[in-house]
């Protein structure tokens, strides 16, 4: 359903990604690996339309994001939850999560969303009131998911959630990118993680130096001899 | 006493519309993170569309109403098509924006001086000369009621700001403009709307001093000055500092005139600045958190 | 050495101008143009080297001119020691002023360098006793002739740019341009960056003032209005640099000769130009135009400072290149 | 690099053909007289006005048959109100356009830095404005001042404190801190204690406060008998209506000239304004000759009021003619000798350039009181010169109706 | 006392711990590896030991002398020259002045500046665009950049920051190259790195960190071996 097709992107001079080509299914959970710098945040800051790609394409149930301006990408129900949380420090959780609802449709269904919101983290309900600079790591990670879910994404793509976390918060963040799929959003996720991320998905990808070099399920790729001596083996 | 209290109440009097100049320009430095040198221009500008109408026989309060309208249209322009073009301007100077709005206050200033020469207008009303007494502290009409509407603006922005989706995505920005990208806001309209608010502010300003005070095309620059002394006390971005800053600013002014003397009116105000400015980055907001 | 043959060359004219040109009025704007030369390449070392944007060059342009006039009122020795002392004032003020609001970065500091001009505006005007307040200080120019004043701007001018260029291209010259691309990578360097950056102030304060203690003797008269400027000394150095080119050796130089003309030209509208053009063609409106140009000109200052910002970022020298790319496509179009 | 020196030079060679084409171009049998006013800025307003009246004494002088059958040209040039640009005009005057005489001079700052260049080139400079006292007190004899010089602008509230106000024991003196306020406010303290006054509140400000009670609070409590403030137009207005607000009371409120003589101030002031005092120089009842005539004809031909700078620019004019008349040929040294020896009546009154105390060749002007009775301004002191009787001690606020 | 040591480092930001507690020491001539994930201290370890932050508390000592409270500079001064994770070239500065401005730190006239800066770009191979403006650098380039100016310091001690990360195959070994030759050279190394197998090819010695905690220090085989760093580095296995 979502399908990027051979995108150039550039920081001024930079390039940065290489015909960079893949697709996720409906309802699946697609991960991107590769390590720092391999292009894959600027993989999701293009999808989102932070970044134009000078090449190639990206089409989204027949509409092609990479024409649009990030606050339509959002429209089209594809919605980024960036890295490093990046809420807002100085408004309270709730406001958080407003501001993930802006538009015109999820406006007018916010109160419900908030509620099942709510409901997956009941952490946020009691912290409500607070601002998101004073929460800890795993609950920011939280809020920052929450506020992504209020846009009611189709797809939502995941920026190195676990950055950060503690083990244990980490198992319980991937616990949550589970259940949000079960509810019926693709996911996308992005990850250094690599054993944690290859053993949930369904299928992945291998980014190196700002191209696709692998792809296949998950399984897969954990046997595979490349990923295992960059990734996993030592 | 009667001389401390009266300076007092000079001072919070004063203070009031100062908030009033301050809340635009923190609400520009805030989000687009430059100073507005042509902020206190732009209230100029505004005393002469007060000053016009009234003219026409129109009360100065009434042309709160289209001053702050036609200012949110000039400062939309100017941030679309003079400021908003920079950002992706490659220079040394990372202060080209700055320098900009330099350029543009000028300007400003010289296109009033075609248009109404140097001469010094004034709007006298019904109310300019009116005082009121409580016990033997003198307050001035039309200084109480400019007061009493700043902080309306100054209130009502703080809730604009704080419960409708255009405020909170302003603050939004304000706070981390890729995040807020991300979330769907259209920050490049976000900075045009701020712009345009801060003008609009900056216009009801004008119009509340226009009659309490007198007009002429230089009396811009003064004004930036303490739109931005205001804004580094109150801190950025936010309206409750704004307050406090103006309120700070017109005080420590009155106080100075009367216990060191008028002439270092001025001198106090920029200390004040320098002193905040290197002990207490942030600003009142750093204090009060909100 | 081919390099900067141009420069010697264009010194030796500029040296030969007051053997051809005897008339004061050029002579007068050209003193000015030399006088921006210095003040411009001073602000420019600062600010286009060395990244720290300063709005308060009349800060130090008012301690060069002050220190001329206060020697003379009080101790009646000629206001030429101020040439000697009145860099090393404005370098007195500029240290400390320095040292405690280097700590900010960016449009703050450059914000402080503004409010610096203005305490010591008020404070001229205040100190009425010491410095004749508003009154200002009047004094009788030394010299008849313009030539005098000529040769020692020139002089001024020469040796501001050789000590630019000097300093560019010396171990100083390095570190500011590193602290202005990126102050954490110069501190890796081993550049103390809090040193270099009141090293660039000092320089610029220097020149600066010294070109204020100039403008002294050679105007004969000064008052806190008129030195500690926002507008005709601060913004006019930034639009000098800018005009010009910041961050180039000659731009501002550049800078100063067309802020200097077009200054003079809007005053007088364009030099008589139109006046004449309607004398000798019987036009009115011509005549008007020239009247309403010359009520234009500050205007025009404001509208050129938009302009240049937003065509030419980088200056005349900085995008020489964009121009005569610009240039000649419109010749080939033409 | 190279190139655009090229371009730079160009540019230069064309300025210079343009100057070298205009310079002399317009020298037709005149007489070119150089005047320098600020035509733009902040002091526009009297530049104009300066402005106007000089092209009008000009105009009645060439219908005149001129000066000696040649007509006199006016060649302004604008100073903008900043000394170093009214140099380059002063420069350009003499230089470019060889003018035998220069006349204007509106601000102190302007006239000082324009004075020795005069002084310098040996072309005389008639001041009519600039009331700086330190340009006649450098013994420049190609410099002549028309106008009296700021310290001398009070002495008609001197002589009247000396007859009328003799109750008048304290004083508090408030002054903008520009040059004609901080030099005549000190000439003003100076003569209030030889007088055996006693100053209670001295505070200078800076143009445009918005804000006067903090000072005039302290005046209050102070409870001067009389309040001396040198103020321009709008901070003169502001005073007074915050003082009206404060309900202070002195036995009277006197204006050091500048902005309390002019209509604005009334209007803007509104009923704040009654009763208030200033020192000016010239208000057109005066019995001097033509000045009646000069203010009619000004509001005829123009539209508006004129005051006393426009006076004092209508009289420059004719004393630069009477000078140019009577001079052996018109080179600046002859016109210098020819205006040494001055004895006119004009419109702003007697001009004669001598010496005093440390001044050369300034004229010697009465100074007049006036006061606003009723939104008029009406001349009230000295006796002889009076259109209504003084009303002393001003009412207090709460008593007037 | 060792060549270099950290003792106790803590730095907290806010009410976080960014580094708690780390210590170790390094022999010189080492090349010694830091690892962790991403978030886990490793650079702020870096800022302070080269003075871009004061630690909240622990010492670092070079050469005998506590240096922790030394600003940058001096600390450069001292020997210990680095590299950032986020590339910092001079942008409006030629490949050759970049390292010339940092050549400065040991000789002061043009000439000497210039050969030595000459002689580093020689040495880490950026002769063919040193007349190149840095900002127009591919990432491989700037990364040498990096070093180079940092050599032109002439380190005692360097201090590369994810010197490998965003360069392809053939541009990593010449890296590895590079790293190599420098020690060989006689200068002590510190790197952090996200590659395995390069840091685990070149390193003496490894440390990891994680939560700004020590979890493993020994060879890049016993490291490697130990389970807290499988945990920590590469996840535990989900169930």
């Amino acid at each position: 359903m979502l399908k990027v097709s051979g995108i150039d992107v550039f920081y001024g001079d930079l390039q940065v990604l290489w015909d960079v080509s893949f697709e996720v299914r409906d309802n699946e959970i697609l991960v991107l690996v590769g390590a720092n710098g391999a292009g894959k945040s600027t993989t999701l800051k293009t999808i989102s339309g932070l970044l134009k790609p000078r090449k190639g394409t990206i089409e989204f149930g027949g509409v092609r994001l990479d024409e649009l301006s990030p606050d339509k990408v959002i429209g089209e129900g594809v919605v980024h939850v960036p890295e490093a949380r990046r809420l807002f420090r100085e408004m309270t959780v709730e406001e958080n999560l407003i501001m993930g609802s802006l538009s015109p449709e999820a406006r007018k269904k916010r109160a419900q969303t908030m509620e099942w919101v709510y409901e997956l983290f009941p952490r946020m309900k009691e912290r409500r009131k607070q601002a998101a600079g004073t929460l800890s790591g795993g609950e920011q990670q939280m809020a920052a998911i929450g506020r992504g879910l209020m846009a009611l994404p189709k797809v939502l793509m995941f920026d190195e959630p676990s950055l950060g976390l503690a083990p244990i918060l980490v198992q319980d963040v991937f616990e949550i990118v589970k259940r949000i799929n079960k509810e019926g959003v693709t996911v996308l996720l992005v990850e250094q993680n690599v054993r944690q991320t290859l053993a949930m998905c369904d299928r992945a990808y291998v980014l190196e130096n700002g191209r696709v070099v692998l792809e296949g399920t998950g399984k897969d790729l954990m046997n595979d001899a490349h990923v295992k001596e960059a990734y996993l083996g030592i | 006493m009667d001389v401390f209290l009266q300076t007092l109440v000079a001072g919070v009097l004063k203070g009031g519309l100062y908030a009033l100049i301050g809340i635009g320009m923190t609400l520009i430095m805030g989000v687009m993170g430059i100073i507005n040198l042509a902020h206190g221009q732009l209230m100029m500008l505004a005393m002469y569309v007060t000053f016009v109408l009234n003219t026409m026989g129109v009360d100065p309060y009434f042309s709160l109403f289209v001053a702050m309208p036609l200012l949110f249209l000039l400062g939309v322009g100017l941030q679309k098509f003079l400021l908003n073009p920079l950002i992706k301007a490659d220079t040394i100077l990372p202060e080209n924006q700055v320098l900009m709005t330099v350029g543009i206050g000028m300007a400003l200033t010289e296109i009033v001086r075609f248009g109404f020469t140097s001469d010094y207008k004034y709007i006298t009303t019904t109310y300019s000369n009116e005082t009121f007494f409580l016990g033997k502290i003198s307050f001035s009409m039309a200084l109480t009621i400019a007061f009493g509407i700043a902080i309306a603006f100054t209130v009502a922005m703080f809730f604009f700001l704080i419960k409708t989706d255009l405020g909170r995505s302003i603050r939004a920005t304000a706070q981390d403009k890729d995040a807020a990208t991300l979330m769907g806001v259209n920050t490049g309209r976000i900075t045009v709307i701020t712009f345009g608010l801060g003008s609009a502010l900056v216009a009801a300003a004008g119009c509340l001093l226009a009659p309490v005070y007198y007009i002429f095309p230089d009396l811009g620059g003064p004004f930036t000055a303490k739109a931005f002394i205001i804004t580094i006390l109150g801190g950025l971005g936010s309206t409750v500092g704004a307050i406090f800053g103006g309120v700070t600013l017109g005080l420590a002014e009155s106080m100075g005139a009367t216990y060191f003397g008028m002439e270092y009116e001025d001198i106090i105000g920029l200390t004040i600045f320098v002193l905040v400015l290197l002990f207490l980055p942030g600003g009142f907001k750093r204090l009060t958190k909100v | 050495m081919k390099k900067n043959l141009l420069p010697i060359l264009l010194l030796a004219v500029l040296a030969a101008v007051p053997l051809v040109l005897q008339d004061n009025y050029y002579l007068h704007l050209l003193i000015l143009f030399l006088m921006w030369v210095v003040i411009g390449s001073a602000w420019n070392l600062i600010a286009g080297y060395t990244g720290q944007v300063s709005f308060g060059d009349a800060a130090f342009f008012g301690c060069g001119a002050y220190t001329a006039g206060l020697l003379a009122t009080h101790f009646g020795v000629s206001t030429w020691w101020g040439l000697a002392l009145g860099g090393f004032t404005a370098v007195a003020v500029g240290l400390p002023f320095g040292w405690i609001c280097f700590r900010m970065r960016g449009a703050y500091f450059a914000l402080a360098t503004l409010a610096l001009n203005e305490v010591l505006r008020h404070g001229a005007t205040i100190a009425e006793g010491f410095t004749g307040g508003m009154v200002g200080i009047l004094i009788m120019p030394s010299f008849v002739s313009k030539i005098p004043y000529y040769y020692i701007a020139l002089a001024l001018a020469a040796a501001s740019l050789a000590s630019l260029q000097w300093v560019v291209r010396s171990k100083p010259g390095y570190y500011f341009v590193s602290i202005r691309e990126d102050q954490d990578a110069a501190e890796s360097l081993g550049i103390d960056t809090h040193l270099y950056k009141m090293l660039s102030l000092a320089y610029a304060a220097f020149w600066t003032g010294m070109a204020g203690a100039l403008y002294m003797n050679y105007m004969g008269f000064i008052d806190p209005h008129v030195v500690f400027n926002l507008h005709d000394i601060s913004i006019m150095a930034i639009l000098v640099g800018i005009v010009g080119g910041v961050g180039t050796v000659y731009g501002p130089a550049v800078g100063a000769f067309v802020m200097v003309t077009v200054q003079e030209m809007f005053r007088s509208g364009f030099f008589g130009l139109f006046k004449w053009l309607g004398a000798v063609s019987g036009s009115d409106s011509l005549v008007r135009v020239a009247a309403v140009l010359t009520q234009a000109h500050v205007l025009g200052f404001g509208l050129l400072v938009v302009v240049v910002i937003l065509f030419l970022p980088n200056g005349i020298v900085g995008d020489w290149p964009k121009i005569r790319k610009r240039v000649f496509r419109l010749d080939a179009g033409a | 690099m190279r190139g655009m020196i090229k371009g730079a030079s160009v540019v230069a060679a064309v300025m210079l053909a343009i100057g070298a084409t205009t310079g002399g171009a317009l020298a037709a049998d005149g007489i070119k007289v150089g005047v320098l006013l600020p035509l733009t800025g902040s002091q526009a307003k009297f530049g104009e006005i300066e402005k106007r009246s000089y092209e009008m004494a000009a105009a009645e002088i060439n219908a005149k048959g001129g000066v000696n059958g040649k007509k006199i040209e006016l060649l302004f040039e604008d100073d903008t109100g900043k000394p170093d640009v009214g140099r380059s005009g002063v420069e350009k005057l003499i230089s470019r356009e060889k003018v035998p005489v220069i006349t204007g001079g509106y601000s102190s700052s302007v006239t000082a830095a324009a004075a020795p260049v005069a002084q310098q080139f040996k072309v005389p400079f008639v001041i009519c404005t600039g009331s700086a006292d330190d340009v006649t007190e450098k013994g420049y004899d190609y410099v002549f001042r028309v106008n009296p010089p700021a310290s001398e602008y009070p002495n008609a509230v001197k002589s009247f404190l000396h007859e009328v106000g003799k109750d008048v024991k304290t004083i508090a003196l408030l002054y903008e801190n520009s040059a004609f306020g901080q030099s005549s406010s000190k000439s003003f303290e100076a003569d209030a204690v030889a007088l055996g006054l006693k100053i209670v509140v001295k505070e200078g400000y800076q143009a445009g406060a918005i804000d006067f009670k903090p000072i005039l609070t302290k005046v209050k409590a102070a409870n001067p008998d009389m309040i001396y403030m040198v103020s321009y137009v709008m901070d003169a207005s502001l005073l007074m209506r915050q003082s009206k607000e404060l309900r202070i009371n002195p036995k009277m409120f006197v204006g050091g000239g500048a902005g309390f003589t002019l209509p604005e101030f009334a209007k803007s002031a509104g009923d704040a304004s009654d009763g208030v005092y200033s020192a000016t120089l010239w208000v057109d009842t005066l019995p001097f000759p033509g000045a009646k005539e000069y203010a009619s004809n000004f509001r005829k031909k123009y539209g508006s009021e004129t005051e006393y700078h426009g006076a004092e620019a209508y009289a420059a004019m004719y004393v630069v003619a009477d000078a140019l008349k009577r001079a052996k040929s018109i080179t600046p040294r002859d016109v210098r000798d020819a205006l040494v020896k001055t004895d006119l009546k004009t419109a702003f009154g007697p001009v004669k350039f001598i010496s005093y105390g440390k001044k050369t060749q300034q004229n010697k002007l009465d100074t007049y009181l006036v006061q606003w009775q009723k939104g008029n301004l009406e001349a009230v002191w000295p006796k002889s010169v009076a259109t209504k009787k003084y009303i002393y001690p001003t009412p207090h606020w709460d008593k007037r109706k | 006392m060792a060549y270099f040591q950290v003792d106790k480092l803590v730095k907290y930001f806010g009410g976080l711990a960014a580094v708690n507690g780390v210590s170790f020491e390094v022999a010189q001539g080492e090349i010694f590896g830091l690892i962790g994930p991403n978030g886990s201290g490793k650079t702020t370890t870096f800022n302070m030991i080269s003075g871009y932050h004061r630690p909240t508390s622990g010492k670092v000592f070079f050469q005998g002398r506590e240096i922790h409270r030394l600003p940058t500079h001096k600390i450069c001064h001292l020997g210990i020259g680095r590299t950032f994770q986020v590339v910092k070239p001079l942008g409006r500065m030629t490949v050759l002045d970049n390292v010339i401005a940092a050549a400065y730190s040991r000789v002061s006239t043009h000439h000497k500046a210039r050969e030595e800066a000459l002689r580093a770009i020689e040495f880490c191979g950026l002769m063919p665009v040193k007349d190149v403006l840095a900002k127009s650098l591919p990432i491989a380039g700037r990364k040498r950049l990096e070093i180079t100016r940092a050599m032109a310091t002439q380190p005692k001690l360097l201090l590369l920051d994810e010197t490998a990360a965003g360069l392809n195959p053939t541009e990593l070994v010449e890296a590895i190259d590079l790293i190599q030759k420098i020690r060989a050279n006689g200068t002590t190394i510190i790197i952090i790195e996200h590659i395995m197998h390069v840091i685990m090819t070149i390193s003496d010695r490894i440390h990891a960190i994680n939560f700004g905690q020590t979890i493993a220090e020994g060879t890049p085989k016993k490291v490697a071996a130990n389970q807290a760093v499988i945990e920590a580095y590469l996840g535990t296995d989900y169930a």
